[in-house]
């Protein structure tokens, strides 16, 4: 874990974030105090136990919730947007099309509308609804709705970029792709990514650091680097060192025996 | 010409064919002056008056004597109807032919502050009865004549205006007026203390159009005058009650609503001061209102006007 | 607590201010009492009738046949915009009627109530009712209709009686918009009842205001309609109250 | 729809005939429809019917959307401050429970005779529904919504435009279909307090007259311009809903 | 694949059943003609890539939708409620607390609140949502509606059970305790079973025939039986021929090229 990074290489710092909600039902702590900087351009994989405070994290990232103690800093100065986020359900607006959905986040940003088609039509057809371009949401499957919204996250081009389970919903061979393309992506941009996944598959061939939660109370377990070379394709995923990470990520979620049973 | 507004007690009707006729004739114009009618009830006129709201009001009298009582600053300036024109109407079937036949019987007034309600009590006390010995319903204007005409009431104490709409309806009625026992005033012209006194002059003019348009319809021209208000003033009244309004105007109107022996003498809208004033004393002996004003500080007699 | 309390605040804090206009408008500014009696001969006003008893009479009175109409009008308007809705044809022959029926102008048909119901306590509730029923009617129509597909499903799945379905599911979904239709359907209440005192009879707050206004007793006028108004804010607080209640699971959003 | 409604309004017109004529109605407790029907015609030939037409109808027109906008501009700042809005409760209930008849005079006084204080009166009934429909469809909308605006940072406006207004579309619409029957009602209201034009007037007008007929008539007059309010409400609904509502 | 199934045994009997819808985009064929008879206490399991028509084959089959073409027989004669189902997305009641939201459908069938409670807390339990009975669905995470949705599903023991995506949401751990827990009570009640995962580990290690779907237009592609002993648990993982089918279906999901690039 680096401790020592550059004041100006600090995208995200984090320090001693907790959340607590108060419920009828009792208070539930949803995150205990965590603490992590990440730094521009990294690339970082979560995963936990269901219900161990990953989106809840996510959203204290992107401001939606406030922490109940600790401090986040951005280092975003003066971008509007600093934040692209693809929530765990699709939050597609469902009188839009799906054109006008990903076209959204540009439409209020002032890009002319030209220039807007372009990019949505370009991301739609990269998460394969080309065709569907139309199409209202509802008539969409669950899977393509979801990638919807992957589009419409991307399309504004924002530095960081929270992902909650993005590609659950979609098969093997599309998420496949989609991960590439989510690299190819990063690469080509230098965005800063955080993403939550149940596949600890896709969290090691994605992340240069995995975080490993654990539940009831949501904590931060440990972080792994991951030490694989880049560009990461289809040898990443011969790489014994990459098959040790996963097996270490699934001992690591495995023990101390999780909550269900 | 000056331009003014007058608000008229309830609706557009016939009976208001002078004042109509006092337009289309040019009467208004030549004593420079253009009038605007637009309705209301009488109580919102007399608010409407004094807040300087409009110009002239045509209310009912009573309205007036319990406007100036709490206060009010206005001033009737051409009593136009030299007698009150509440009345007992019952259908001429119910065996009812004045208040002594009440007893027992169910009687509708449009409110427990009209006059109508005061008139039913002297009506009552003159007949050797009391509050107690009928049923009184209250029942707005929109629905009291259909009140009577239904028989849910057995009597109802309203303008003797009503007794034409139902007669043209068919119905025959018997009707005791209230100003055989209790002096009052119909519609009177009002209009702002303030006003009055700055501006006498226009008021003066106006009351001199008033009263020439009244002296026209007198001078033999019923039947022009509600030609004029039947075609262009009243039209949702229907053609054929003519025929009624035509007597009502000639048999009532002219000889004993419009003129009086006082007008005679002084001329149309006169003011009665007595009458006024025993009007004033006796709503305050019933309660209607608390104190009784003077006449002569809210009526004026119109020969007076500038002087 | 603390919510409902600071509410509280606010709502006194915005009585106050409202006071003061008044205040104002009649002080300073001059506005005669035959227009707008000041809050002192207002309250006065108030305390003579209140203390004569007159005041509970007709306030009485008036409560009543709000509560009354109020309620007939809810379960009216519920059960026939569900009925609507259920069966989309039965809409397309009651739909014009129901709106002509409502769109007639009440004030203009309420002497005719009268005629038509009476002078009783029955012409007055039809006239509510007629006023509370609408605003209920659509707003549950909208709320009916808004009801996610996905519930739907559910319900077709369990095989819901029609009863079940209306009571666990329906209702509860179209909440919301219900809510809207009764706050309008309060205040419509309230307007009603007045109304038809103001048309006939010889109790109720709106006969104290036909009396107050021929007798140009201003100052009473304004107590009449200040209570009408404190009438009007207590359901309208009972009413936000029970909205809470009832749908604190919307989590709904506050500023 | 339209045809289907006229079809329930002919079934009602028959009804109504069968209710007068079977029950021998007199005609000043309900006159039947032929009896109202010549009274309309008898006010087109001889009382300018269009004219009190027009009038009311410029005045409904203009006082409906007044009320709407301020309404639906309201609801937006009262779901965002609820301070705001228990604040504002009070006038806004004042206004909307006092009997407009107690505050015509002052409505004249301060708005002056003419049509200003009809449009304004039926501005404020208007209002109220419009807002409540608003901070409802806001407050209990989706609240998913709610991050995706927050998370884009969109300027008021833009959430507003985007987001708030057509989620709460239904609620707003519903709201002003009630506004219709209360902008009618107002309209009555506003003539009722002084003028010389409109369906209101001659309604009064009829009222004073015991002439049923005109009453019902112009009753019937409004209803039928609250009906044709409430059809291009629904159509509005049907228009921008349909494309999204599930079912 | 079995064509000769006697009557009394066939539960689902699916011919030529295909789905079109007509939108404003045009039309979309969601199902070609898919044909299958599936027996009384089989296990199913469908994979196939986004928008092939996974779920509209299960609510076609629930009835919830009409086929543009084709029969669906149910053999559950005299049965009010034959199937459960688990949304892709979890429907749950939100004004209803979980405990609620599980006993819902005993309790609309007149199941005494005791019992309903008993059952609904047990199954409360078993998808690791003790402590949660008393929550809001809003209270919860994702992985979390999800399970109790499942719980709800099972809640009044339908005989057939409708499963869309149900662990999509959860993470690795949970997911093998609610596949064993599923096999459990599908074994103990004989109920009959299909569901859709993107996990073809999860539909090989499961399900008694596991059909693959193809995408644009979604048809069904094949059928391949699952030969694994049954009972089934942590051998079966380690078994070569669970292996083998697992790769088949990879394989079979890679060609034709996916629609996703
Ligand atoms: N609005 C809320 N009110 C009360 N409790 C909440 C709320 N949101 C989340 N929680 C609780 O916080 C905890 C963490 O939730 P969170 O959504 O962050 O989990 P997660 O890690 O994303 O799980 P999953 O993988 O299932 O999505 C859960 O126990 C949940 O019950
Ligand atoms: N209501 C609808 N109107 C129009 N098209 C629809 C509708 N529902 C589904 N479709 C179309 O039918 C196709 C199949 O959808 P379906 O939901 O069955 O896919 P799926 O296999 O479940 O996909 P996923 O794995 O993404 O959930 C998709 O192309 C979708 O666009
Ligand atoms: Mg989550
Ligand atoms: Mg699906």
């Amino acid at each position: 874990m680096e401790f020592l990074v550059s004041q100006s290489e600090r995208m995200i710092d984090i320090a001693g974030v907790h959340k607590t909600f108060v419920a009828d039902h009792g208070t539930v702590t949803a995150l205990e105090p965590v603490s992590i900087t990440i730094k521009e351009g990294e690339f970082i994989s979560i995963v936990g136990p269901s219900g161990c405070g990953k989106s809840t994290l996510l959203r204290l990232i992107s401001g939606l919730d406030q922490a109940s103690g600790g401090s986040i800093k951005l280092d975003v100065s003066g971008r509007k947007r600093p934040v692209g986020f693809v929530f765990q359900e699709p939050v597609l607006l469902p009188w839009k099309t799906i054109i006008d959905n990903v076209r959204f986040p540009l439409d209020t940003s002032g890009v002319s509308r030209a220039q807007g088609d372009k990019t949505a039509l370009d991301l739609i057809k990269m998460v394969g609804l080309a065709g569907f371009e139309k199409a209202l949401p509802r008539q969409l499957s669950g899977g393509m709705r979801q990638r919807a919204a992957i589009a419409r996250a991307l399309s504004d081009d924002p530095p960081i970029l929270l992902m909650d389970e993005p590609f659950s919903a979609v098969d093997l061979l599309t998420r496949d792709n989609l991960n590439d393309e989510l690299l190819r992506i990063w690469q080509s941009t230098g965005k800063t990514i955080l993403l939550v996944t149940h596949s600890v598959e896709e969290a090691a061939y994605l992340a240069d650091r995995v975080m490993v939660m654990t539940a009831r109370p949501g904590k931060l377990k440990c972080i792994h680097n991951v030490e694989l070379p880049r560009p990461r394709g289809e040898e990443t995923k011969l790489d014994p060192a990459y098959h040790a990470l996963v097996a270490q990520l699934r001992r690591d979620l495995r023990t101390p025996a999780g909550e269900a049973h | 010409a000056d331009k003014v507004v007058m608000q008229i007690d309830g609706a557009a009707a016939p009976f208001y064919a002078p004042l109509y006729a006092g337009v289309e004739n040019g009467i208004f114009e030549k004593n420079g002056i253009e009038v605007e009618f637009i309705y209301a009830a009488a109580a919102d006129i007399l608010t409407n008056i004094a807040a300087g709201n409009v110009d002239f009001g045509f209310p009912n009298g009573d309205a007036v004597v319990a406007a100036a009582a709490n206060g009010l600053p206005v001033k009737v300036v051409h009593t136009t109807y030299q007698r009150g024109i509440g009345a007992l109407l019952a259908k001429a079937d119910s065996g009812i032919t004045g208040y002594k036949d009440l007893k027992g019987k169910k009687i509708a007034v449009t409110s427990l502050a009209s006059p109508n309600y005061l008139q039913l009590q002297v009506g009552l006390k003159l007949a050797g009865l009391s509050l107690d010995d009928v049923s009184v319903e209250v029942v707005q204007t929109g629905a009291i004549v259909q009140s009577l005409q239904a028989g849910q009431v057995d009597a109802i104490v309203f303008s003797e205006l009503r007794k034409y709409n139902l007669e043209a309806d068919g119905t025959k009625i018997t009707m005791v007026l209230s100003n055989d026992f209790l002096p009052s005033f119909g519609n009177v012209v009002v209009t702002n203390a303030a006003k009055l006194s700055e501006n006498p002059d226009l008021v003066k003019r106006f009351t001199t159009a008033v009263t020439q348009s009244y002296e026209w319809v007198i001078d033999g021209h019923v039947n022009e005058a509600l030609d004029i208000a039947l075609d262009k003033y009243a039209p949702t009244w229907p053609k054929d009650q003519k025929g009624i309004l035509t007597t009502a105007f000639e048999q009532t109107f002219v000889p004993t609503v419009w003129q009086s022996p006082l007008t005679k003498e002084k001329g149309l809208g006169a003011a009665d001061f007595a009458g006024w004033q025993k009007n004033a004393d006796i709503l305050a002996e019933y309660k209607v209102i608390d104190e009784a004003p003077k006449a002569e500080d809210f009526v004026v007699d119109p020969s007076t006007i500038g002087q | 607590m603390s919510g409902r309390f600071s509410a509280a605040v606010d709502y006194t804090l915005a009585l106050a201010v409202l006071l003061f206009a008044w205040w104002f408008a009649t002080g300073p500014m001059g506005l005669p009492t035959y227009l707008l009696p000041s809050p002192l001969r207002t309250w006065n006003a108030l305390v003579t009738i209140a203390l004569t008893g007159e005041l509970w009479r007709h306030l009485g009175f008036t409560l009543q046949n709000i509560v009354l109409g109020l309620i007939l009008g809810c379960i009216a308007g519920i059960a026939i915009a569900y009925v609507m809705t259920r069966f989309p044809k039965l809409a397309v022959w009651l739909d014009g009627p129901l709106v002509i029926l409502q769109t007639a102008p009440k004030i203009a048909l309420a002497p005719l109530f009268i005629v038509w119901f009476g002078f009783g306590v029955l012409s007055k509730i039809v006239l509510i009712f007629s006023l509370v029923f609408f605003p209920v009617f659509v707003g549950a129509v909208a709320g009916f209709r808004a009801l996610d597909p996905k519930m739907k499903d559910l319900s077709k799945l369990l095989g819901l009686s029609s009863i079940q379905r209306f009571r666990q599911i329906e209702l509860p979904a179209a909440m919301p918009e219900i809510f809207v239709g009764l706050k309008i359907g309060a205040v419509q209440a309230l307007v009603g009842a007045v109304l038809a005192e103001w048309m006939s009879g010889k109790v109720g707050l709106g006969y104290l205001m036909t009396f107050a206004s021929a007798t140009y007793k201003t100052p009473l006028l304004f107590a009449a309609v200040l209570l009408t108004v404190v009438l009007g804010l207590l359901l309208h607080v009972a009413l936000t109250i029970l909205e809470r209640r009832l749908l604190s699971w919307k989590g709904a959003a506050r500023g | 729809m339209l045809l289907r409604g006229i079809a329930g309004l002919i079934a009602t017109l028959v009804l109504w005939t069968a209710i007068v004529f079977i029950f021998q109605v007199p005609s000043f407790l309900l006159p039947g429809p032929m009896e109202v029907l010549n009274r309309l015609v008898f006010l087109f030939e001889n009382a300018k019917l269009l004219r009190h037409i027009g009038v009311t109808l410029t005045e409904i027109v203009a006082g409906f959307v007044l009320g709407t906008v301020i309404g639906i501009l309201a609801g937006v700042v009262f779901a965002r401050l609820p301070r705001v809005e228990r604040f504002a409760t009070p006038l806004i209930l004042l206004l909307q429970t006092a009997p407009k008849i107690a505050i015509a005079p002052l409505l004249l006084l301060w708005l002056g005779i003419g049509p200003t204080p009809k449009i304004v009166l039926i501005a404020i009934v208007t209002f109220f529904p419009v807002m409540s429909g608003m901070v409802t469809g806001l407050r209990y909308g989706e609240g998913s919504f709610r991050d995706l605006a927050a998370v884009l940072k969109l300027s008021p406006w833009q959430s507003f435009w985007h987001i708030e207004l057509p989620s709460a579309l239904p609620a707003v619409l519903a709201g002003m279909a009630v506004a219709t029957t209360l902008a009618m009602t107002a309209a009555v209201i506003g003539e009722l307090m002084g003028a010389n034009e409109g369906i209101g007037y001659l309604l009064s007008s009829g009222q004073e007259n015991s002439d049923t007929s005109v009453v019902i008539g112009m009753v019937l007059l409004l209803s039928l311009i609250g009906w044709a309010f409430y059809e291009i409400i629904e159509l509005i609904r049907r228009r921008s809903l349909g494309r999204f509502q599930l079912s």
